[in-house]
């Protein structure tokens, strides 16, 4: 009976779940902590696993739609309507399942993190509800299957995570970190809402998959897409859009700064699903592919050259989260750039892409892992700044290991998971182009290089008398990054089997247009 | 060409809008500037709505005659909350930072470089 | 069915198990070998003092080279690069946004001219 | 009190008095039509806490601060929204979809039917939406509430400081 309900209704629970947890949690937090705590756990341990059984459903039958309002849930064209899709839709195909498995994976873990790494703070009721509301919104991003409720979920995203930024005001500076950030996310969101009026004026349609089937590309269409290439591009940070980042990303606390990495990969889900299902072959795809590649590569070696001379801890990894989300674009966009070549697409075009999609999942859960473990270390010593940091690893060993496998994970060393994709990026890279995939694989080296910094000046070196009292990281803190580390390791030592039920459905879903327009207004 | 005054009205508007983001260096004044660059969105999406000859999608004792989609306006309305909801949120913050720094100029607020 | 399937790259493959039964029976070997080194030696005196060219050994708290120090001449090497790409992160929100708008325009005028 | 007592003269403050009932009756008339009329949850909320904010020019916050509760203001924010998301699931708990206006042409609570094309406008009608368009005004009305509070709140620590 309640399996059937959840089967049948799981699109919707993964975003309505987190959305009344959200806003209970000011009431159940009045009764006492302890409830609010078990609350909020139970939320999200309740939809991570609504959003993986959704996930293994979709990977297994193929994409299911979900229409709101209607007498059942697959009426996706009501028969009054002419043919037109009027209603919300939510669409899961197999991209969208590979992003509810990222977020469930990293939400939950980031929450365990979270209950005893802010204990200390004021008003946890709104920071959980704020938490639990930025979870559903990128549920939401990545499962919708309209035009509008992407950007409504986009704003719902920047809003919670803005709040959550500024939640430590930090004399002040949290909130310009979160002020600069809302303000780019904003925008970003009106170049998104443009395209959207300028889409539907011509097409009299919300619906993806209608606009897909209907789609000219005209002059306005073009302009369209440059509108929303630049918002999304904007949102996942990519250079020279990525000043926000480093500024949000280090004054939020750790547990939200994993949670943002995840927020601004859904922003690139939401990129490529635009480009790919949206415009597919209608596209001037070689110059959209140019462009992911050129701002792909921009954003991977200032990226990590900025990483390098930086002193603040947080600062230094949201630097390379910009430079790993180059190597996200420049995959896709090598496998963009070859889109109308089919035999080039088959050649590398479609390991690139693969590439790319499985350094989404894998950045998520190293980025993460990394973000966590520098949260540990601040919750102990109270500082950010390298310069302050020596010997910890004498007092800290777990937090050392984790941040080992995340460190030996994100600068691409075997066995771990960075490894494997970026194997897959410079291979097919090189028969692209031998010059991206030699600056690709410089990168990397550099990526290490600063690494070894950081490793250095935080763990190594004899014990500072000023921190001859720090403690190990409490345990459930141990357990969300343990969660992470487990998942770098067995994504690094089974790359083919996470390849095969995971990344590539998502990739034949992004390349094939057709089954995703059938799925949605197929049933005609 | 009469009935494009509106999309002149929403370019000239977004021109302004990003003038003014641009070049104002009072956070205040920011905000209405994209307050601005919000309502050009808006009356871009009213404007497309529009049908000459239908009438306003309201049931309660309408003439008999062809009514326009309402889909346009219930944008609209999405996006003019999610608006006061942006500028509340902004504004909060503008008060925090003048209540911290002193100053709501926008190039006095660097304290994260780099 | 095979048991374990290694990652295809498209012109070649990568297998994890067979890299880290290499590593291991490398650290096995390794271990081998340093088993089979100079057992007398003594603890505590000369033998395993670090060798500094005769100078004395500085206490430990002093050896500890902070972050600040590490990679100077990289970014020495690089000034020029640096000198340019550093003052660009000017920390004003303004910029930021000119960035994005910038950008978009010009993307515009790229695709008006194509 | 420390603090200088900045309200306004009498007359403005008993005006505001007796603007703020007709006031809130105009929102609420808002909201209860607006599955009827333009305007509706959002739009009437807004209405009413116009009228909050009227009394807010017109008192002292010292004033203010006895006259609101702000866990009242809590409740109505999240009362407003379990509202919302349960009429939203309430389709499902009886096997449909979300959203599905499980109220609608029902005969109870706003479950009149209605003919289609132009007609009078029964207020009985609609199903769950004057439901929705209630709890999002109840939402909207706390939540608007809130926000001029905090920034009020706000203004007076700057003034002790």
């Amino acid at each position: 009976m309640i399996t059937d309900f959840v089967i049948k209704n799981a699109p919707i629970l993964v975003v309505a779940i987190p959305l009344i947890g959200a806003f209970l949690c000011p009431l159940v937090g009045r009764i006492s902590p302890m409830w609010r705590k078990t609350w909020v756990l139970g939320i999200v341990t309740v939809t991570s696993l609504i959003a993986i059984l959704l996930a293994s459903m979709v990977l297994t039958h193929g994409a299911i739609t979900y229409v709101f309002g209607a007498s059942t849930s697959d009426l996706t064209v009501p028969i009054d309507s002419g043919g037109i899709p009027v209603r919300i839709i939510f669409t899961v195909d197999a991209m969208s399942a590979f992003m509810e498995v990222i977020t469930a994976l990293v939400g939950f873990s980031v929450i365990l993190y979270s209950m005893v790494a802010d204990k200390e703070r004021s008003n946890l009721e709104q920071y959980y509800t704020l938490f639990l509301l930025l979870i559903c919104s990128v549920m939401g991003m990545v499962t919708t299957g309209d035009l509008f409720n992407f950007f409504v979920f986009i704003e719902i995203s920047s809003m919670a995570s803005a709040g959550l930024v500024a939640y430590r005001v930090e004399k002040g500076r949290a909130i310009e970190a979160a002020i600069k950030y809302f303000m780019v996310s904003t925008i970003a969101a009106i170049f998104f809402l443009f395209a959207i009026a300028i889409l539907y004026g011509q097409y009299n349609a919300l619906n993806i998959a209608m606009l897909a089937e209907r789609l000219q590309f005209t002059l306005l269409d073009k302009i369209a897409l440059i509108l929303i290439v630049m918002a999304l591009a904007t949102k996942c940070g990519a250079v020279p859009m990525h000043f926000w980042t480093p500024d949000a990303y280090t004054l939020a606390p750790s547990s939200v700064t994993a949670m943002l990495v995840v927020t601004s990969q859904a922003s690139l889900y939401g990129l490529f699903r635009f480009v790919f299902t949206l415009y597919h072959l209608h596209l001037n795809y070689v110059m959209i592919g140019w462009f992911l590649i050129i701002i792909g590569v921009l954003s991977m070696v200032i990226g990590v050259t900025m990483a390098i001379p930086q002193k603040d801890v947080k600062r230094l990894m949201a630097y390379h989260a910009i430079s790993q989300t180059g190597y996200m674009l420049l995959g896709v966009g090598v496998g963009l750039a070859v889109l109308g070549d089919s035999t080039q697409l088959t050649r590398f075009g479609i390991i690139a892409m693969e590439g790319g999609i499985f350094h989404i999942i894998n950045h998520a859960m190293y980025k993460g892992l990394l973000f966590l473990t520098a949260g540990a270390i601040i919750f102990r010593i109270g500082s950010r700044d390298m310069n302050r940091m020596g010997g910890l690893g004498h007092s800290m060993k777990y937090t050392m290991i984790f941040f080992i496998i995340g460190a030996l994970s994100i600068a691409g060393i075997p066995p771990f998971n960075g490894f494997a994709s970026k194997l897959l990026i410079y291979e097919s890279v090189y028969l692209f182009n031998p010059f991206l995939a030699i600056i690709a694989m410089v990168v990397s080296i550099l990526t290490l290089a600063s690494f070894v910094k950081v490793f250095h000046s935080i763990f190594m070196g004899p014990p500072l008398p000023e921190y001859s009292n720090v403690k190990e990281a409490p345990l459930p803190m141990l357990i969300g990054m343990g969660i992470l580390a487990l998942g770098i390791l067995l994504f690094g030592l089974f790359p083919q089997t996470v390849i095969d039920t995971l990344v590539h459905p998502a990739t034949a879903a992004l390349l094939n247009q057709s089954s995703y327009v059938n799925a949605v207004i197929g049933g005609v | 060409m009469f009935w494009n005054l509106p999309y002149f009205t929403v370019v000239i508007l977004t021109f302004i809008a990003i003038l003014i983001i641009l070049t104002k260096k009072n956070l205040v004044k920011i905000l209405l500037g994209i307050n601005i660059l919000e309502s050009a969105v808006n009356l871009l999406i009213i404007s497309i709505g529009y049908r000459e000859g239908g009438v306003a999608p309201i049931f309660t004792l309408a003439p008999s005659m062809t009514m326009v989609l309402p889909t346009p306006q219930a944008l609209v309305l999405t996006s003019i909350v999610i608006g006061v909801a942006t500028s509340a949120l902004l504004l909060s913050f503008t008060m925090v930072i003048y209540r911290k720094y002193g100053t709501v100029d926008v190039e006095k607020m660097k304290e994260l470089r780099e | 069915m095979e048991l374990y399937t290694p990652l295809s790259t498209g012109s070649g493959y990568w297998n994890p198990l067979m890299w880290l039964i290499a590593t291991i029976l490398t650290l096995i070997i390794a271990y081998i070998i340093w088993v089979r080194g100079e057992k007398n030696y003594k603890r505590g005196t000369e033998q395993t003092k670090p060798f500094i060219s005769g100078n004395p050994e500085p206490p430990k708290g002093v050896v500890h080279i902070r972050a600040g120090n590490l990679y100077w001449g990289f970014i020495d090497a690089l000034d020029r690069y640096y000198r340019y790409l550093i003052p660009l992160h000017t920390g004003i929100m303004t910029d930021y946004l000119l960035w994005i708008f910038g950008i978009t325009a010009g993307l515009l005028v790229v695709l008006v001219v194509v | 009190m420390g603090v200088k007592m900045m309200r306004m003269s009498k007359i403005v403050r008993i005006s505001a008095d007796l603007l703020y009932p007709f006031i809130v009756i105009f929102g609420w008339y808002v909201i209860m039509h607006g599955h009827l009329t333009p305007g509706g949850g959002f739009q009437g909320g807004a209405v009413v806490a116009t009228g909050t904010a009227l009394v807010i020019v017109a008192y002292s916050y010292q004033d203010i601060k006895t006259m609101i509760n702000k866990t009242v203001l809590w409740f109505q924010e999240s009362g407003g929204l379990m509202l919302f998301i349960g009429a939203g699931l309430g389709g499902l708990v009886i096997g449909f979809p979300f959203f599905y206006n499980w109220l609608a042409n029902s005969g109870s609570l706003f479950g009149t039917t209605v003919i289609y094309g132009p007609n009078p406008g029964e207020l009985n009608t609609a199903g769950f939406l004057p439901l929705m368009n209630i709890a999002v005004g109840t939402e909207v009305w706390g939540g608007l509430t809130m926000v001029l509070l905090y920034m009020l709140s706000g203004l007076e620590k700057r003034e002790e400081a």
